[in-house]
This record gives structure tokens, sequence and C-alpha cells, in this order.
């Protein structure tokens, strides 16, 4: 991949946007990838927290908008708990759900589940998916 | 008789209705009650993780208002239902402002006196393990366990603080005072692959998988939780996989030790008993 | 040697547990010589030693052996019993039979050990036998030191040496003290101001009663060894005198010629007469003699015409003068690495492109720029800045292979200070690893990315090209596995240190080691790290490999300690253990010169009374010589021989073998 | 054992009851301290060993090992400081150069090389030390008494 990189880059709008709705500064993760190495499912993530937000340091925010990571990530912060500089993957991915969510494009349908998921699942996890996945 | 507000959360009021009635007669075999909130809504089941979010923080705060009334704690068995009522409460408690928005969408205003606890706690700080002990009358003896605790009864510590975050021991310290032999095993403050059972099972697998691999080779005999969806996922991963180990609530064990009959304990609903191995061990 | 005593220590049970020590003292009586034998509790407990002492006294001994712990141990303590007792103390000798025997000897029965104490005490009588008394030698001590450069190292030296009541004599190659220090702007990691801090140790050095100043000087010539060295010392012309000049700056002012400023790297011009800086110490200008009109055509003269105290003197000579010191602190500095490295950075091709030196000039509010940070080849203000780092270093193939260790903090604080002076402009920094260890300092490069928003990239700058006015620099971020391209109106390359040209030709003069990259050794790493293996110099700062100032500081005092430690007293006593010529029969081959790792054998001349050389002998500077024998091995005509370690003393011990 | 009553027992040895001399020359600095420590760390090694001190392995004379051997060693060790550890900063550069010579002179002399051991043990190496000792211990005794030089000294 080749990156023309500026300043307006960097301080784009919608990184700065993502940065505020997470509540987090990219410019205090040091890249050293705690979250990546203790992330659960970074193996399945197109690609893993460290380098969202490595992304988003560079403001690459739409490569981080068409990756999988955001719906992959569990929130189970295993990565903030152990981030040497407190910074929250977590709450970047959730931040990026929600600019999503909130342009009103739902991730899940609840049509489009298992039936025997909805009879047997927690409650918890059906209202937490809901929250994650849906508008 | 010491009451303590208890909420309960939709999970334990449903499909995991065992987790519910076991840590309550357990409660009353030790000396105290946990008594269900007069009314009570869902907490979200999920803390919203973005700080801009603060329709996320209504269900809880509703919770907690309620709870206030009822006096000045509140406890919980769910992991889930802890963490979010747990950080909420922090944030309405350290941030005004958020408490005064939030109270602009409630009929009840919450003025941020409520302490929310786990029931783990309440046997850990309120009770005494040595309580519990003496209160045994089935000690499990030789009884391997394992305690899982996965994600969100710990994470993150700053808020929850109900043990160290990567080296738990309160169960385990629980386990002991039930006479049973603690199992330590690696993948015990991992993830279990929570909600994503609903769309990624295949995740859920291979993280569940791992739990349970993890403590299998420890020469784990049951695994404890405090999670139903962990034990959901757990159970679930098992049946897949073709491994038997029970995989049942913490209080499930309690009320096993305590001398409660069996058949109320709900055991019945595992697709793995641990009776069997009981009876094997001559515990029953 | 005749009347030996040997004395054997039980240690508590720690020898006697697995040696006979009773047996060994028997035993050992029966060897000629040996006329009281003794096995004792405690040697080296005050009975045990008053018993020594009797001993000598009462058996007339005059040599004895102590059979005990390792000679590291005690040795100390049973010689200085011998010298009360007084036998010379060399004519004790210790058998070691508790660390070698007993203790590594478990066998109960004492069998094993017993004979083992047998064969090395035997082994050391043998030997004791053809010792002979040695005297510790005394060497006369030079109390002035020479400090040979005038950065931040050396005025530190200087200055506490000074303190401590020696004189100094600072020499200085360049016409103002100051070094590197003097150009940087501010210094990490606290940010003040470099002049502030540096301007007040120079004067300071300038004016202390126990230093004497000579700037645009060399060192030519040294001889002698440690407390003894003679200087020959080249005080260039200035074409200035000295105590004429009042530092007025007319004759700058109306010199018509210009060059190149070194103290600006060339961002900035300055006169054929000049002071490198304003602050320069001593404040007395310089002739650049080759670029003088008047020195070198005769034409010109303005500044002797302007000079109100008539100061300018073209007649002015080179002035070759020797020094005597008593120790040397060799404080000689860094450079930058030479431009030509950086082809594919476009370095002196694409004016923008600058070093981190002329970073500082640019920053610094008494630079070429008042302090404005304005590109070099249009004057304007550039917008986005990259720094490349590690340039020239960690670079194997092209450059040097170490890492130049204060780049990294150089580079964030050029960003921190390239913000606060263009508040929206943008800094990029390309590094391998950003190294920052030390107090406050990694602290200090978060703020510069944190608060102070450069964007640091993982990754090396493959090239720099111009297109447009612009910088176009390409790089990678390995962070993000992408390639990366930067239109930049300037480009900082964070430059290897090296060491200074020349540095090698001095070493080889005081005869202290470098290493590939021409920065001296120190003589230990971690336990003598300003010491070189030439007693008496001593090395500070950055002459040694990059350090930052406050290492450098601390090196100068470190210096400064080891040369007030060796001048506290008038004479110096060292170890007899040094090598000896027998005159007869050296046949002058310089084997042992060769051989000698300090350079301690000297070659000399035997001359009759007319003064002409009849022989060429080899002969040992016992001030140097540290007695490591290696000589006495190369020695093929046997002529050399160890005091204290003769082949006669290692023959004996093995025959009794 | 004195030299007469080793020669004695020499004649009705036999290679399992041989054991073997050994002369050891190192250096003050490292092996000697090192063979301190094993001694401070109580270690335990076989005992055949004599240690003959030198303040660098640079002042050791090929003449010496000769020596030792005339004097009934069976087997040589020389040990000092590591390559660039050396305490006078470069004798064990001479050292070994004069070692790696006198190897081959030994081969030609017809001296069995295994006699005769170069080391480098620092003064933390306790451990080295003693398995050195013992492992040289064991060679020399599998390759038996040296008799050559002791007969020629006869
Ligand atoms: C761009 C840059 C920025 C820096 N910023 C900082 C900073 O912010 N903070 C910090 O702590 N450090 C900084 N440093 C490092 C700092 O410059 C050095 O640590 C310090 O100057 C070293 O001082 P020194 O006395 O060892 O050497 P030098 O300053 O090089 O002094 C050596 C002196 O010896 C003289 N000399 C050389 N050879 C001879 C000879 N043969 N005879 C007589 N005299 C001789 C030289 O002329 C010179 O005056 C920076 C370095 C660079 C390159
Ligand atoms: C794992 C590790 C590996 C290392 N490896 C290396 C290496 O390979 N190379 C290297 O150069 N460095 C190495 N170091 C660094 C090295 O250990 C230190 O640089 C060095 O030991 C510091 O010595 P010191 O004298 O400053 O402090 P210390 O060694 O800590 O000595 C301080 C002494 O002061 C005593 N003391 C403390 N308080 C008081 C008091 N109030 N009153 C009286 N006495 C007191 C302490 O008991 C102690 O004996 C290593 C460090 C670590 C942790
Ligand atoms: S753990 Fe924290 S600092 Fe490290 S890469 Fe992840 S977010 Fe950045
Ligand atoms: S919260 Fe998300 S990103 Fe963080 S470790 Fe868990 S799954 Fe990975
Ligand atoms: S002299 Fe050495 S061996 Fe003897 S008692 Fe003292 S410490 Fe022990
Ligand atoms: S040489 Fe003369 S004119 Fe120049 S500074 Fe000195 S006194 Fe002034
Ligand atoms: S004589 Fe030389 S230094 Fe003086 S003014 Fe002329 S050119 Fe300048
Ligand atoms: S200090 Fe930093 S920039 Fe300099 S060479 Fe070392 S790693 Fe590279
Ligand atoms: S090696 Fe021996 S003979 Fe040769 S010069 Fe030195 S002392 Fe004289
Ligand atoms: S003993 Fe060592 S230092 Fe002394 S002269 Fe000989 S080789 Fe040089």
């Amino acid at each position: 991949m080749k990156i023309k990189l500026s300043k307006s880059d960097i301080d784009g709008a919608l990184v700065t946007q993502i940065s505020k709705v997470s509540g987090e500064d990219f410019k205090q993760c040091y890249q050293c990838g705690n979250c990546s190495g203790g992330c659960p499912v970074s193996y399945a993530m197109d690609i893993p927290p460290s380098q969202i937000i490595r992304f988003l340091q560079l403001g690459r925010f739409e490569l981080v908008m068409e990756a999988n990571s955001m719906w992959v990530c569990v929130g189970c912060l295993q990565c903030y708990s152990r981030c040497p500089k407190g910074v929250s993957a977590a709450n970047i991915l959730e931040a990026a759900r929600q600019l999503s969510l909130r342009k009103g494009t739902d991730h899940e349908r609840i049509e489009d589940l298992p039936v025997s998921f909805l009879k047997t699942a927690p409650q918890q996890a059906i209202v937490c998916g809901f929250r994650k996945f849906v508008s | 008789m010491l009451k303590i507000p208890y909420y309960p959360g939709c999970t334990l009021s449903t499909v995991a209705k065992e987790f519910d009635t076991s840590a309550k007669d357990s409660a009353i075999k030790m000396g105290f009650e946990i008594e269900d909130l007069p009314q009570w809504n869902c907490c979200g089941a999920t803390f919203p993780l973005t700080p801009d979010n603060i329709m996320g923080l209504t269900a809880p705060a509703k919770v907690l208002a309620g709870a206030e009334k009822a006096g000045d704690t509140l406890t919980t068995l769910c992991s889930v239902c802890y963490n979010v009522l747990k950080r909420t409460n922090r944030v309405l408690k350290d941030d005004k402002e958020k408490l005064s928005t939030v109270n602009e969408f409630m009929e009840e205003e919450y003025a941020g006196g409520v302490e929310v606890t786990h029931y783990l706690e309440v046997l850990r700080d309120q009770i005494g393990f040595t309580k519990v002990t003496e209160a045994v009358s089935r000690p499990l003896k030789g009884v391997k366990t394992a305690a899982y605790y996965g994600c969100m009864l710990l994470r993150p510590f700053e808020d929850m603080g109900i043990d160290r975050a990567e080296a738990p021991t309160i169960m385990e310290d629980l386990l002991k005072a039930l006479g049973a032999t603690p199992v330590f095993f690696p993948d015990r403050v991992e993830c279990c692959g929570a909600h994503l059972a609903m769309d990624k099972p295949d995740i859920v697998s291979k993280l569940s998988g791992n739990v349970i691999d993890s403590a299998a080779r420890e020469g784990a005999e049951i695994i404890v939780t405090s999670c139903p969806l962990c034990q959901y996922n757990l159970e679930n991963t098992q049946a897949e996989s073709g491994s038997a180990l029970p995989i049942v609530y913490f209080t499930q064990i309690l009320g096993l030790a305590l001398g409660q009959d069996e058949k109320t304990l709900g055991f019945e609903k595992n697709k793995f008993s641990p009776l069997a191995l009981l009876r094997y061990k001559e515990l029953l | 040697m005749s009347r030996i005593g040997v004395f054997i220590c039980q240690c508590g049970t720690n020898i006697a547990d697995t040696v006979d020590t009773e047996k060994v003292a028997e035993e050992m009586k029966k060897i000629p010589g040996v006329v009281h034998t003794q096995d004792y509790k405690f040697m080296c407990s005050s009975p045990g030693q008053k018993m020594l002492k009797e001993a000598v006294k009462k058996h007339r001994l005059d040599g004895m052996i102590v059979s005990a712990c390792s000679p590291h141990m005690h040795e100390k303590t049973f010689r200085r019993a011998c010298e009360s007792a007084g036998i010379n103390p060399y004519m004790c000798e210790i058998a070691n039979i508790r660390e070698q025997c007993s203790w590594v000897h478990h066998d109960k029965t004492k069998e094993t050990g017993t004979v083992k104490s047998l064969d090395l005490t035997r082994m050391t009588i043998e030997r004791l036998k053809k010792n002979q008394p040695l005297k510790p030698n005394k060497i006369p001590v030079n109390k002035r030191a020479l400090i040979i450069g005038g950065g931040i190292a050396g005025i530190q030296a200087a200055l506490d040496i000074a303190d401590g009541g020696r004189e100094v004599l600072l020499v200085e190659k360049t016409p103002s003290i100051g070094g590197n220090m003097a150009k940087l702007s501010e210094t990490f990691p606290t940010m003040d101001c470099s002049q502030c801090i540096l301007t007040p140790k120079m004067v300071e050095a300038e004016l202390h009663e126990n230093i004497t100043l000579m700037t645009y000087s060399e060192v030519e010539k040294i001889e002698g060894f440690i407390g003894n060295f003679r200087v020959t010392i080249r005080k260039k012309a200035r074409y200035v005198n000295e105590e004429l000049c009042t530092g007025c700056g007319d004759c700058w002012d109306k010199c018509p010629f210009k060059q190149d400023s070194e103290f600006e790297h060339g961002l900035k011009k300055r006169k054929v007469i000049y002071t490198p800086f304003p602050q320069s110490v001593p404040n007395i200008p310089v002739i650049d003699a080759p670029n003088c009109a008047m020195l070198q055509k005769g034409k010109c003269g303005v500044c002797a015409k302007v000079c109100g105290p008539k100061a300018v003197d073209f007649e002015q000579k080179d002035i070759v003068v020797e020094e005597k010191v008593g120790a040397i602190v060799v404080a000689t500095g860094y450079d930058l690495m030479p431009n030509e490295h950086f082809g594919e950075y476009g370095y002196g091709r694409i004016k923008d492109v600058i070093n981190g030196l002329q970073f500082e000039r640019l920053a610094s509010s008494s630079g070429p720029t008042g302090g404005k940070i304005l590109r070099p080849s249009d004057g304007k203000e550039p917008q986005s800045i990259v720094f490349i780092q590690c340039a020239g270093s960690r670079d194997e193939k092209k450059g040097v292979s170490y890492c130049s260790k204060i780049c990294c903090m150089y580079t964030a604080k050029h960003t921190m200070l390239y913000r606060h002076k263009v508040h929206d402009g943008q800094s990029y920094v390309f590094y391998m690893d950003i190294r920052s260890g030390g107090k406050r300092y990694e602290e200090f490069v978060r703020g510069a990315i944190e608060k102070d928003g450069a964007m640091y990239l993982r990754g090396r700058v493959s090239r720099v090209y111009e297109k447009d006015g612009k910088v176009i620099v390409q790089g990678a971020d390995t962070l993000s596995d992408s390639q990366v391209e930067i239109e930049a109106d300037m480009v900082v390359l964070a430059t290897a240190l090296v060491s200074r040209p020349g540095a090698d030709t001095l070493a080889q003069k005081l005869g202290i080691g470098y290493d590939k990259h021409k920065f001296y050794n120190e003589y230990h790493p971690k336990l003598k790290p300003v010491e070189t293996v030439t007693a008496g110099i001593f090395l500070a700062g950055t002459c040694l490999g990059p350090m930052d100032v406050p290492e450098s500081v601390a090196q100068g005092s470190a210096a400064a300690s080891k040369v007030l430690v060796l001048t506290s007293s008038d004479e110096m006593i060292k170890d007899p253990t040094t090598a000896i010529v027998n005159d007869f029969t050296c046949n002058a081959c310089w084997d042992c010169v060769v051989a000698c790792p300090y350079s301690a054998i000297e070659k000399t001349d035997i001359k009759d009374r007319e003064g002409n050389v009849i022989r060429r002998l080899a002969h040992v500077n016992d001030g140097v010589c540290t007695g490591c024998g290696t000589c006495v091995a190369a020695c093929r005509s046997k002529a050399i021989d160890l005091k204290g370690y003769t082949d006669e003393q290692v023959y004996a011990a093995i025959n009794a073998f | 054992m004195s030299q007469e009553n080793t020669e004695e027992t020499q004649a009705t040895e036999t290679t399992e009851t041989f054991e073997p001399k050994i002369m050891a020359f190192v250096c003050n600095w490292c092996t000697y301290a090192g063979a301190d420590l094993a001694g401070t760390s109580r270690m335990e090694y076989r005992p055949n060993v004599r240690i003959i001190k030198l303040p660098c392995t640079g002042r050791i004379d090929p003449l010496f090992i000769i020596k030792a051997f005339e004097n009934g060693a069976d087997g040589v060790l020389v040990s000092g400081c590591h390559p660039g550890d050396c305490h006078y900063t470069a004798g064990n550069y001479h050292a070994k150069r004069r070692w790696i010579a006198f190897r081959s002179l030994m081969e030609f002399t017809g001296i069995d090389t295994r006699r005769l051991q170069f080391s480098w043990i620092s003064a933390s190496e306790a451990l080295k030390w003693v398995d050195l000792i013992n492992n040289v211990t064991d060679e020399i005794k599998a390759l038996g008494p040296f008799m050559d030089f002791k007969n020629l000294k006869g």
C-alpha cells in the first residue's frame, strides 16, 4: 500500500470524529502491539487492533471502516486492560461501530438469526448483540 | 437476618433461573437474604464503550435509582449485569454532568448513593469465607474444580476492582472454603466469545474451546462460572467437541456443599451434570 | 634463603575438616630450609598474626609460607604482618589450601586434601626460596594536568581539577572553547538554553586562576609516563596579539572579505578576521590566514589599520612550547558524519536538506536567522519538516554500525522547537527505533508525539528528491505496512556522530587505544570507564563514543577526580611486580617492545664518554609497566624477567611438583 | 605426592588405579579467581591438578610446559581470561599466538597434543573450571601415564 501523507490526513475530520466519539487520543498509542497480541479475536480481524489505531494515526479512516475488525471485536477489554498507555482499542472499535450504525445501517438483522439460537441463548447475548450490531 | 437488595437481571429470571435460586437458597443457609428489587428493568447487557453514548447509561441508571430506594448496596450475580451496573454507577458518581443529563431521562432521579457489589464479594467481605466453611455440610473433598472468570467480572480493573484482574483468586478461595480443590488454569480470564455466539459461532467455538482445553489439561473435573453467557458458550462448544466437563454456576456448587437437596439446584438443565461425578466420588 | 617458617591454617574447621594440618606441618619441617612449622586455628586472627610475628623473631625467619585461604583473601594481611615483623613483605607467599583444596575436595578421610596440601605447600616453599626482597616503586608525580579539547567535557574536567587546587592547561584546537555544545539552541531533556548554561562555565574557565587556556593550539608530541609527561604544544599564529586585543570587534567589522562560518555550518558568513561566535572565549579574533588578502597577497591590512590598540600582527608565528604535566585528560569530542554519505537524501545537493547541527543553528536565537525556522533555499517558513533518524547510523554498509545514541533525543527536541516556533507546522519523523533511555527521556519523546503532534513513522527513508519547490520524501511505515510519501518543505537528517578526523593520530601520540570507528577505548567499559590503558591518561566525553551533555559532564568530572587522586600525593607507590632487563644479555631484538601491550619498554642507547652509542638496550619504565609478563615470554634471549614471577621462581615451583 | 613415591607407585599402577598428575598454569585475574569461586561455592572436582598462578597468560613461557612434562606431569592445562577480557588488555592474545605455535611444536616432537589443553575461564565460571578439571583428568587418565620425558629425565 502507498500512502501520501499530509497534515490534512493526520488531522482529518473523520479521524477527529472517531477520536471524539471513542474518547481516545490516537497519539497516545505507541504501537507496542500488546492489544493485538492479547486480543482473542485479532486472528479473525482484517486489521488487528493496534494497526487499526495506526491507520487512524495516519488518517486512514476509510481503511478502518472497511475492515471487519469492529464487528469481530467482542468487547472483552483485554486490549484496554493490558495497554501500557491506557488506550482502549475496544472504545475505538466501538466508536467505529457507532459511526457505522448511526448512519442507520444495521450490521445484523434479527430475521437472519437461527431460531435455535434465539430460543436457547441467554437474553443478555441477544440484548448485547443487538446493541453492538443494530442501530 | 441481613437482607441485601438484589438485581437478578433478565437472564437469571429466565434461562439461568438455577443461578438465581441456588444463590438465594444458599444465602439463607449462610444466614442472609438477597431480595429482588421490587421493580427492575434490563441493564442493557453492555456497558457503552463510547463516552458520548449517554443513552446507554439510562437503563442501568434506572436500576440504580430503584436500588437507591431499597438501600445503599445492590448485589448481583450475573457478571455482565455486575459489570454494566458497576461501571455505570462509577461514571455517574464521578461525572455529575452526566448524572444530571441521565436524570433528565428518568422518572426517578438517581442521587449516586448505591454501592454495587457482586454476590462473591458479599461472601468474601461481608460473610467471610470462614463462615461459609462453617456452613458447609457436604464438603466437596477432592473435587477438582476450575473457576472460569471470563472478562466482565474483572475488567476493567480500575472500575471493577473485585480482585486482581490478571490473577484473581476470589472464586478459588470460595472453592477452597467449600472443601473443593481449585484448579488454576491459564485461560481462566480469557474471553469465551460472548455475544459473537449470535453471528460468529465459529469464533466462539474456538475461544470457548481454548478455555475448556486449558482447564481440562490442568485436570479440571468441573468448571464454575458466574456468567450465563460464558456458561452457554462453554457448554455449547463442549457439546460440539464431544468433551463433557460439567459447566455450572458457582452458586450451584455452593448449594451442594451447603447440603441443599441436589434436585433443587437445577442440574437437570445442564448438558453435563456434575452429579454423577460427585456420586462416583461418594460425596453424595 | 635459609630460614623459612611455614604456617598451616585450620580456618576453624574449614580447612581442618578435610586436611590434616598437623601432618602438613610435620611433613614440611623435613624440607631443607624450613626451620619452623606450625598449624593454627585462625591464622588471620589477631592472635594468629601475633604468633607469626613472634615466630619471625624467635626463629629468626627470613621468609614465610602461609598455607591458608586464597591469596586474594589475605595475602595483604600476612605480608603486612611480615613487614611489621621486620622481613620484606614479598618474602611471604601463600599456598591456597582452602578455596583450591579443602573446599573442593570433600573427602572426610582427609587423605585427598592432605596429599594436595602437601604438594601445594611444598611447591610454594620451593618458589619462596627463589624470592627476592622487593621494594614498591616510587614515582614522583607532577601535579599539573593537561586537558586536550575544550568542549563541555574538557571544560568540566578543567574546572573540577582547578577547583581541587591543581594547575590545569586547557588546550583547544579552535579559536574558542565551547565545542559543539556552544552551537546548540536548547537542550534536552529540560530545554534550557545551551548558551545560558555553557557561557558561564566558559567564562569561569577563562578567569580561573588555576586554568591556563591555550586556544588555537594543538598537541604535537607526548613523551614520558604517568606523573611525568612532557607535552609539546603548537600555538598557532592568530595574527592578533592576545595581550593587546580588547575584543572590540572593529577589525572584523571592517574586514572586506567573507568566508562560510564553520560555527554556523555554512548557514552564515564570517569575516576573514573573526571570532567563531559572539560569546567566544577568549573573545580574541584570529585571522583565517589562507583567505587573508594581506597574508596571501600583501594587500589589505584594513584590520590592522582600524585596530585601536594595534593588536593585529601579521608577523606573528606559530609558537611551540613544551609543558610538563602529571596527568592528561583527552576530551576531543565528535563530529557529524560528512555530507557525502547521504547521496540518496540529497544532502549537499538539495539546499533544504540540512543536518542536525544546522537545525540547531536555525533554532538558536543567536543563529543566522535569529531563531526563526526558515529554510535555506528561499528563507520561507517551512510548513512541514521531515526528520530522518539514523542517517548514517546503524548502517553497516554505507555508514557506521553503531547507534549514535543522542539523535533520537535531539530529533524529538527539534520537532518540539519547530512546533513551538511554527505553530501549525507538521513534523514527521522516520525512525527505526526510538532510543530514549535516560531519566525523563522517554517522557520527553512522548511529549513530542503526544503534545506537540510530531508524526512518527517507523521506517527508514529510501530517498529524497525535489519536485516543484517541495522536497519529496519517500519512505516506509512498517507499522501499517505501507510506503509513505510526504511532500515536505525541509528535511533534517539526524546524522551519525563520528570521531574527529585525526582522532587516530592523536591516539597514537598518546599511546591510547581506539576502536575501528576511532573512538577512544576506555580501560574497562564498566569498571574503568574514563581510564585508558596508559596510566595517567584519562578520557571524557564524546571522544569515547556518542553521548549527551549530562554524560559528557559526568565523565569530565569523573576524569577530574581520577586526576585529583593521582595528584593527591607527591609520589605514586606502584606494585614492584614489574619487568626488568638484564643489560648484559639483551641483544636489542625489540621483541619485548613489540609484545608489551603498554608500551612500557623503551629502546635506550648506551653511550661512551664521547657520546657515541655503543650499544642499544631495552629498558622497562617502572612507571608504566603493569607486570603482565608478556615481554618475558617473548624474549628469546631470556634477558627480561618479571620481578615476583621470575623464571627461577616458576621453575622452582614446577620442579617441586 | 612427592617425586619418589610417585615413581614407586607408577611401576605397579594399572590404568584403573592410575591417578594422573596435572599441572595448571593460570592467570591471576580470571581463571585463578574462577577456581577460587569453585571453592567458595563448595563445588567438588578431581584432586589431580596443581595450580601455578601467573599474572597473565602472556607470562606463560612454552618452556614452563615442557618443564612440567619433564617433572612428571601427565597433562598440562593453560587457562586465562577470555579473549577481550584480559586484565592486561592483550596478554592473552600474545599467549594464544604462542600456544598455537607451541602446539605444532608438540606435535612435531611427538607428544600427544591431547595432553596439553587450553581454555578460557573467567572469574565467574566456577562450573566451567570444575568441568574442565574433571574432563581433563578423565581424558589424561584414559591416555595413561606420560612416560617419554620422565624416561628422558630418568
Ligand atoms: C544536533 C545535535 C543536538 C544535540 N542536542 C543535545 C541536547 O539537546 N542535549 C544534550 O545533552 N546533548 C545534545 N547533543 C550532544 C552534545 O552536543 C554533546 O554531548 C556534547 O557537545 C559533547 O561534548 P564534548 O566536550 O564531548 O565534545 P565537543 O563539544 O565536540 O568538544 C570537543 C572539543 O575538543 C576540541 N578538539 C578536538 N580535537 C582536538 C585536538 N586534537 N586538540 C585540541 N582540541 C581539540 C574541539 O575543537 C572541541 O572544542 C546534541 C548533538 C547534536 C549533534
Ligand atoms: C537484570 C539486570 C541485569 C543487569 N545487567 C547489567 C549488565 O549486564 N551490565 C551492566 O553494566 N549493568 C547491568 N545491570 C545494571 C546494574 O545492576 C546497575 O547499573 C548497578 O548495579 C547499579 O549499582 P549501584 O551501586 O548504583 O546500585 P545498587 O547495586 O542497587 O547498590 C546500592 C546499595 O546501597 C544499599 N543501600 C540502599 N539504601 C541504603 C541505605 N539507606 N543505607 C545504606 N545502604 C543502602 C543497597 O543495599 C545496595 O547494596 C543490570 C541490572 C539488572 C536489573
Ligand atoms: S496496547 Fe495500547 S499502546 Fe500498545 S498498540 Fe495497543 S493501543 Fe497502542
Ligand atoms: S475488546 Fe475487542 S479489540 Fe479489545 S481485545 Fe477484546 S476483542 Fe480484541
Ligand atoms: S587465614 Fe584464611 S584460611 Fe586462615 S582462618 Fe583466616 S580466612 Fe580462614
Ligand atoms: S584585534 Fe584590535 S580591532 Fe580586533 S578585536 Fe582586537 S582590539 Fe579590536
Ligand atoms: S588583512 Fe586579512 S583579516 Fe585583515 S581585513 Fe584584510 S583580509 Fe581581513
Ligand atoms: S539514537 Fe536514535 S536516531 Fe540516533 S542512531 Fe540511535 S536509534 Fe538512530
Ligand atoms: S626481547 Fe629480550 S633481548 Fe630482545 S630487546 Fe627485549 S629484553 Fe632485549
Ligand atoms: S611486564 Fe607487561 S607491561 Fe611490563 S614491560 Fe613487560 S609486557 Fe610491558
